[in-house]
C-alpha cells in the first residue's frame, strides 16, 4: 500500500481527536463565561503561627456571618484533626463564601455531593463562592492526609431553609439557633 | 511492501526545516491561544481580569465587625513563630537546671519527676509544650493561682531555658496498663469515627505530632483526669482553637478516667 | 548475549516485581479496612504506615525498576549491540537497592507517615526521603546508559533511523530526566533541610508546586513502557505489522511535550495558584490525550491488519480474529478497555472548574489504579511474559495459568475501581481509614466500599498469581533467545533528524515548562508567602 | 524458511508475512480501526457531556 494513504488516514484521525479536544475545551470555555465558573483560586496569604492570636480567624470570628447584602461568609479553621466550628449553618440557595485556612499543615476540605470543594495550604486563604439547594446535614469530611487523625476529621455543613434561617442580631448564625 | 525512496540530504535538509517550523508553530499557537483564553477572556468574569488570573488582586478587606477579638477571649499569647522557636533554639538548659532547682523542684521534682499525683513530670515533654504552659500560666490564659505567681516572675528566655533543661530529662517510665478496656485502645489507636473524635495517639505520641503537644505516657493519672475533666467544662481553655475542648466535651466521664488510667500512671 | 545482561534485566525487573507483591497485600488489607468488615491489626497508624508503603513502592519503586529493566534489555535487543556501561548499569541497581531498602524499613517502622507525596510541613525521618532519593539516582544512571546506547548506535550507522522501541526509551529516558527535577528540587532545598533539623518551618505552597512538576508527568514515565510494547511487540505477536512507524515517534515526542507542561492540573483546588494558570495547563493537559487518542487508531489498525491476515470480516467482526489466547493480545485487549475508562475519568479530573466536583476523592482513586495499576501494569505483566522465556531461555509449560492470571487482574482492578466512580461522586475523600457507616448520610457508602474490597481481593490473588508464574512456569521446552520487534508496514530506514533525536524536543520542553511554571514557581519569591512550621512524624519536639 | 514458533503462537523471525497477503489486508484497513476508534472517543466524549451538563452544573455554580 501506498505510504501516503497511510499518512492521509491518520491525518483524518488527527482531525477526529482534534475536533473532540475542541468541543470539550469549547464546553469548558463557554460555561465558564457564562456561569463564572472557576476552580477556587484565591491567592491570598497570612500567617499561619499567628492565625490564633490575631485578625480573622481568632476562634471568636469563627463561624457563620450574614453580610449587609444577604450574602453569607462562612470562617472556618481546618486543624489537626477537627474544623472549627463543627456544624456550620448556611442558608439555602443563597450566595455562600467559604473561607477557610489552616494554622498547621495541607487538609482539605469538601462538601459530599456538591461543588464545595478547595484545598486548605497553610499560608493561604482559601476561599470558594457557591450555593446549597438541598435543606439537610451535609457531610464535610477533611480530604486531604494531614497526619494520623485525618480519618476522624469532619463536620456538618446544615442548609437551612429560609423560614428556619434566623440569625443573631449581629447576623451571626449557628447551628444551634436552627430551631 | 515498497520502502519509498530515501530523501537526498538537500530533501532531508528541507524536511527537517519543515518539521521544526511546524512543531514550533503549533506548540507556540497552543500556548498563545491557551494564554488569550485563560487570562484575557474567562478572567473577564469573576476573576478580575489579567491580575486576578495571575493572583495578584486578591487583597482581602475584612470587615470591621470581625477584625477584632477581645484579648481575654483568646486562648493564649503563644504562636509557633520564627521567634518562639529561634528561643527555644538558643536556650540554654543548664540554666533552666538552676531556675528548676530553685522554683520548681518542690513540686516537679529537679529532675521532672513530680513529686505528687497532682502535679504533671515534666521531664521528657517537649520543650514547646512546656514553653507555652508557662507562658499561658503567666498570661492567664491557664488559670493556676500558684503557677501565675511562679511564672509571672520569669522572663519569656527563662521560660525556654527551663523548657529544654526539663526536655532533655529522662521521661518518667509508663506503667502500662496490663488489660486495658478494648474499647479505651479503640479511642487511643482508632479514635471514634461517630463522634469526630481523632485517635489521642494521632496528637499525643512520643514519636511526634502537632507543636506544643505533650505526650502523655508515664503522668499521673490523677492529673490527667483532672485537666481533662477541666477541658470538658471549659474552665481550663488554653488550647488553640479548643481542639481539647471539644475532645473532652464529647468523652463520657467513665471514658475520661478509663483513658487517664491508659496513658498514666 | 551473555548472562550478565540477562541478569542486569532480571533483577530489576524481580526487584520490581516483588515490591508490587508486597505493595499488593498492602492495598487489599487497605481496602478491608475502608471497609464495614473488620480488618486485623487495624489502627490508624498502622492503615497509614500502609498508605505510605503501598504508594512508595507502587509508584517509584515497581515501574521505575520495571521501566530500568526493561530499558537495558531493549538497549541491547532492538539496537542489536552490547550495553555500554554494564558495571554502572549494576551501581544504578545497587544504588537503587540499597534506597529502596531505607525506605522501606523507616516506612515500616512508622517513622515516615508522611505518605508517598510527602505533604510538608508533615516531617518524616530523613531515611525515608534519602531512600527515594537513591532510587532517583539509580534511575539517573539508567538514563545515562541509554542515552549513550543510542549516541553509540547512531555513530556506527549514521543516516539510519532509530529503531523505534529504543527512540521511544530514550524518549522516556529523558522525560524521567525533566520529571524528576520538580520533586528533585522540593527534596533538596525543602524537605531534607527539614527533615535534618536544619530548617523549622517549609513554604507548603511552593513544595505542593514543585511536586506537581513531577506528578503528572511521571504518570507517564510509568506509561511508556505499556505503548512500547503496544507499537513495537504487540502488532507482531498479534501476526500483523505496526501500521505506521512515524505516527509511533511523533506519539512518543508529543507524551515528551505534553506530559510536562500540565502538573498544575493537580492544584486546580489549590488556594496558591490564580485562575490563569490553571486554564493554561488545563489546556495543556487537554493536548496530552492526543498521543493516546492517535495510538488507539494506530495500534487498532496494527491488529486490523493481523486480524484481516487471519480472515477477519466486517466493520468491528474482525475484532473476533485476533489471536486473544495469546497473553499479549489478551493483555492489550484489558488495556484498551481500562485506558477507557480510566481516561473518561482523567478526562473529568482535568475539567477545570469541574474537578471540584470530585477533587481528592475516591473518583480520583479509581482514575489512577485504572490507569496505572490497571492498563499499565497489566502490560507490566505481559512484556514480563513475553522476555521470560529469551531471558530464562525456557519456554512456560502452559499459558492458561497466564491467561487466569491477566483475568483475574482485568475483573480486580474493575470491581475496586467502578464503585470508587460512584463513591467520589457521592464526596467519599480519599485516603481515609473509616468511615461512621451508622451515620445515615453516608450508610449507603457500605456496600459499595464492600463491593471495592471483595474486588481488592480478587486483584491481590492476580498479583500472587503472576508472582508465581514468573517464578515456577518457565520450566518448559528450550526456547528461542532472539528477540525481534514488529515491523511498520514501510520500515523506515531513515526518517527526517527530528523524528530521530531529542534536540529539538528538549528545546520545546524547556520553552514549555517556563511558560507554564516559571511564574507559578517565582510567586512565592515575591508575594508576601508564609511558611508553616515543620511539623515532624518521626520524633517528638 | 523454517519458522520457530514461540510460546505463545507468534514467531520470532523478522517478519513471516507475504507481501500478497498483506497488501489484500491493506484495502480493508484501517476502517474497521476507523470505526472501533471512532466509537470509543465518541462514547468517551458522550459521557463526558453527560456528567459535565447533568451532574456538574446542576451541583450549582463554583469560584
Amino acid at each position: 500500500m501506498d505510504e501516503k494513504r497511510i499518512v492521509r488516514s491518520e491525518l483524518r484521525w488527527v482531525f477526529v481527536v482534534a475536533a473532540a479536544v475542541t468541543l470539550m475545551l469549547v464546553v469548558i470555555v463557554a460555561t465558564t463565561l457564562a456561569n463564572a465558573l472557576h476552580p477556587p483560586s484565591n491567592v491570598e496569604t497570612i500567617d499561619p503561627a499567628t492565625l490564633h492570636i490575631a485578625g480573622e480567624f481568632t476562634e471568636a470570628n469563627l463561624g457563620t456571618q450574614e453580610n449587609a447584602d444577604g450574602t453569607v461568609t462562612v470562617r472556618l479553621i481546618a486543624t489537626q484533626y477537627a474544623f472549627v466550628p463543627r456544624c456550620l449553618p448556611v442558608p439555602e440557595g443563597r450566595p455562600v463564601s467559604i473561607r477557610v485556612t489552616s494554622p498547621d499543615v495541607i487538609h482539605g476540605f469538601i462538601v459530599a455531593g456538591t461543588n464545595a470543594n478547595t484545598m486548605v495550604v497553610p499560608g493561604f486563604v482559601a476561599e470558594l463562592t457557591t450555593e446549597f439547594d438541598e435543606p439537610g446535614d451535609h457531610l464535610m469530611p477533611c480530604h486531604e492526609y494531614c497526619g494520623l487523625g485525618h480519618s476522624n476529621m469532619w463536620a456538618v455543613l446544615r442548609v437551612v431553609p429560609e423560614e428556619e434561617w434566623i440569625p443573631d442580631a449581629n447576623g451571626r448564625m449557628t447551628c444551634e439557633l436552627v430551631p | 511492501m515498497s520502502n519509498g525512496e530515501s530523501p537526498r540530504p538537500s530533501d532531508q535538509d528541507a524536511v527537517n526545516r519543515r518539521w521544526r517550523l511546524w512543531a514550533s508553530t503549533g506548540a507556540g499557537a497552543i500556548v498563545v491561544v491557551a494564554i488569550v483564553i485563560g487570562f484575557f477572556v474567562i478572567s473577564s468574569r469573576g476573576e478580575g481580569g489579567v491580575t486576578g488570573a495571575l493572583g495578584l488582586d486578591h487583597v482581602h478587606e475584612t470587615p470591621e465587625a470581625v477584625a477584632q477579638t477581645a484579648a481575654g477571649a483568646l486562648p493564649t499569647d503563644v504562636a509557633w513563630t520564627a521567634a518562639t522557636l529561634g528561643l527555644l533554639e538558643d536556650a540554654d538548659p543548664e540554666a533552666g537546671r538552676a531556675i528548676a532547682v530553685q522554683t520548681c523542684a518542690s513540686c516537679h521534682g529537679e529532675a521532672g519527676i513530680a513529686v505528687a499525683a497532682a502535679f504533671p513530670n515534666l521531664a521528657g515533654q517537649p520543650a514547646t509544650a512546656i514553653f507555652k504552659q508557662l507562658s499561658d500560666y503567666a498570661s492567664g490564659h491557664r488559670v493556676s493561682p500558684m503557677m501565675a505567681a511562679m511564672a509571672q516572675g520569669l522572663t519569656a528566655a527563662q521560660m525556654a531555658d527551663l523548657a529544654v533543661h526539663f526536655a532533655a530529662e529522662t521521661p518518667a517510665e509508663s506503667i502500662v496498663d496490663a488489660n486495658p478496656p478494648a474499647a479505651i485502645v479503640q479511642l487511643v489507636v482508632n479514635g471514634d469515627p461517630a463522634r469526630g473524635l481523632p485517635p489521642c495517639s494521632a496528637c499525643h505520641s512520643a514519636r511526634g505530632g502537632p507543636v506544643g503537644t505533650p505526650p502523655l505516657g508515664g503522668q499521673p493519672a490523677a492529673y490527667l483526669e483532672q485537666q481533662l475533666t477541666a477541658f470538658a467544662a471549659g474552665e481550663r481553655g488554653n488550647d488553640i482553637y479548643g481542639l481539647m475542648r471539644a475532645v473532652a466535651g464529647m468523652l463520657t466521664p467513665a471514658e475520661i478516667a478509663q483513658l487517664a488510667a491508659y496513658y498514666g500512671n | 548475549m551473555n548472562s550478565s545482561p540477562n541478569r542486569l534485566v532480571a533483577a530489576h525487573i524481580w526487584v520490581a516485581f516483588i515490591a508490587f507483591a508486597v505493595a499488593a497485600v498492602m492495598g487489599a488489607w487497605q481496602m478491608l479496612v475502608r471497609s464495614p468488615i473488620d480488618a486485623p491489626l487495624e489502627t490508624a497508624e498502622t492503615y497509614f504506615v500502609s498508605v505510605t508503603g503501598h504508594g512508595a513502592l507502587m509508584a517509584y519503586v515497581l515501574p521505575t525498576l520495571f521501566v530500568m529493566g526493561f530499558g537495558y534489555y531493549v538497549a541491547m535487543t532492538a539496537l542489536k549491540q552490547p550495553l555500554p556501561g554494564l558495571r554502572w548499569a549494576w551501581a544504578g541497581f545497587y544504588i537503587a537497592a540499597i534506597g529502596i531498602v531505607m525506605a522501606v524499613v523507616t516506612v515500616l517502622s512508622g517513622q515516615a507517615t508522611v505518605l508517598y507525596t510527602f505533604y510538608p510541613p508533615l516531617t518524616g525521618s530523613v531515611f525515608f526521603y534519602l531512600g527515594v532519593l537513591l532510587v532517583v539516582v539509580g534511575s539517573w544512571i539508567w538514563v545515562a546508559v541509554m542515552i549513550t546506547a543510542m549516541m553509540k548506535w547512531k555513530r556506527a550507522n549514521p543516516g539510519a533511523a532509530v529503531p523505534l522501541a529504543m527512540f521511544a526509551t530514550v524518549a522516556n529516558a529523558i522525560l524521567w530526566l525533566w520529571t524528576t527535577a520538580g520533586v528533585g528540587a522540593e527534596l533538596l532545598f525543602q524537605v531534607l533541610p527539614a527533615s535534618l533539623g536544619w530548617t523549622d518551618s517549609i513554604d507548603a505552597g511552593l513544595a505542593r508546586t514543585l511536586f506537581s512538576w513531577t506528578l503528572h508527568a511521571i504518570v507517564y514515565f510509568w506509561l511508556m513502557p505499556a505503548y512500547i510494547a503496544f507499537y513495537t511487540i504487540l502488532p507482531k505477536v498479534a501476526g500483523g505489522r505496526l501500521y505506521s512507524d512515524t505516527m509511533g515517534r511523533v506519539s512518543f515526542i508529543l507524551f515528551l511535550l505534553y506530559s510536562l507542561p500540565v502538573g498544575m492540573h493537580h492544584l486546580f483546588m489549590d488556594p496558591e495558584h490564580g485562575s490563569g494558570f490553571k486554564f493554561l495547563q488545563m489546556m495543556l493537559t487537554a493536548l496530552v490525550t492526543v498521543p493516546t487518542l492517535l495510538t488507539i487508531f494506530t495500534i487498532g489498525a496494527s491488529l486490523e491488519i493481523a486480524a484481516r491476515l487471519r480472515g477477519g470480516k466486517g466493520l468491528f467482526g474482525w475484532v473476533r480474529a485476533l489471536p486473544w489466547d495469546r497473553p499479549m493480545v489478551l493483555a492489550a485487549g484489558f488495556s484498551f478497555i481500562m485506558l477507557g475508562f480510566g481516561g473518561f475519568g482523567g478526562l473529568i479530573n482535568m475539567s477545570y472548574a469541574m474537578n471540584s466536583m470530585i477533587h481528592n476523592t475516591s473518583w480520583v482513586t479509581a482514575h489512577f489504579h485504572l490507569i496505572f495499576g490497571g492498563s499499565v501494569v497489566i502490560m507490566y505483566f505481559a512484556i514480563a511474559y513475553h522476555i521470560w522465556p529469551k531471558l530464562t531461555g525456557r519456554e512456560a509449560r502452559s499459558l492458561t495459568p497466564i491467561r487466569v492470571q491477566l483475568w483475574l487482574w482485568f475483573v480486580g482492578i474493575v470491581i475496586t475501581s467502578f464503585p470508587w466512580h460512584i463513591l467520589g461522586l457521592f464526596g467519599q475523600p480519599r485516603r481515609v481509614s473509616s468511615f461512621d457507616f451508622a451515620n445515615p448520610e453516608i450508610a449507603y457508602w457500605g456496600p459499595w466500599t464492600t463491593v471495592s474490597a471483595i474486588g481488592g481481593f480478587i486483584m491481590l490473588a492476580g498479583a500472587a498469581l503472576f508472582v508465581w508464574n514468573l517464578a515456577t512456569l518457565y520450566r518448559g521446552a528450550a526456547a528461542d533467545r532472539t528477540m525481534s520487534y514488529a515491523m511498520a508496514v514501510h520500515q523506515p530506514r531513515e526518517v527526517p533528524r527530528v523524528l530521530n533525536g531529542f534536540g529539538l524536543w528538549n528545546t520545546l520542553v524547556a520553552v514549555l515548562m517556563i511558560v507554564a511554571y516559571a511564574w507559578p514557581i517565582a510567586q512565592f519569591f515575591f508575594l508576601d508567602t508564609y511558611p508553616a512550621p515543620v511539623q515532624r512524624v518521626d520524633v517528638g519536639g | 524458511m523454517t519458522v520457530t514458533r514461540q510460546h505463545d503462537g507468534s514467531t520470532d523471525e523478522p517478519d513471516d508475512l507475504k507481501e500478497a497477503d498483506l497488501e489484500r489486508a491493506l484495502r480493508l484497513v484501517p476502517r474497521g480501526a476507523a470505526a472501533l476508534a471512532g466509537l470509543a472517543v465518541a462514547l468517551i466524549i458522550v459521557g463526558w457531556l453527560l456528567v459535565y451538563l447533568l451532574v456538574f452544573l446542576p451541583r450549582g455554580p463554583v469560584n
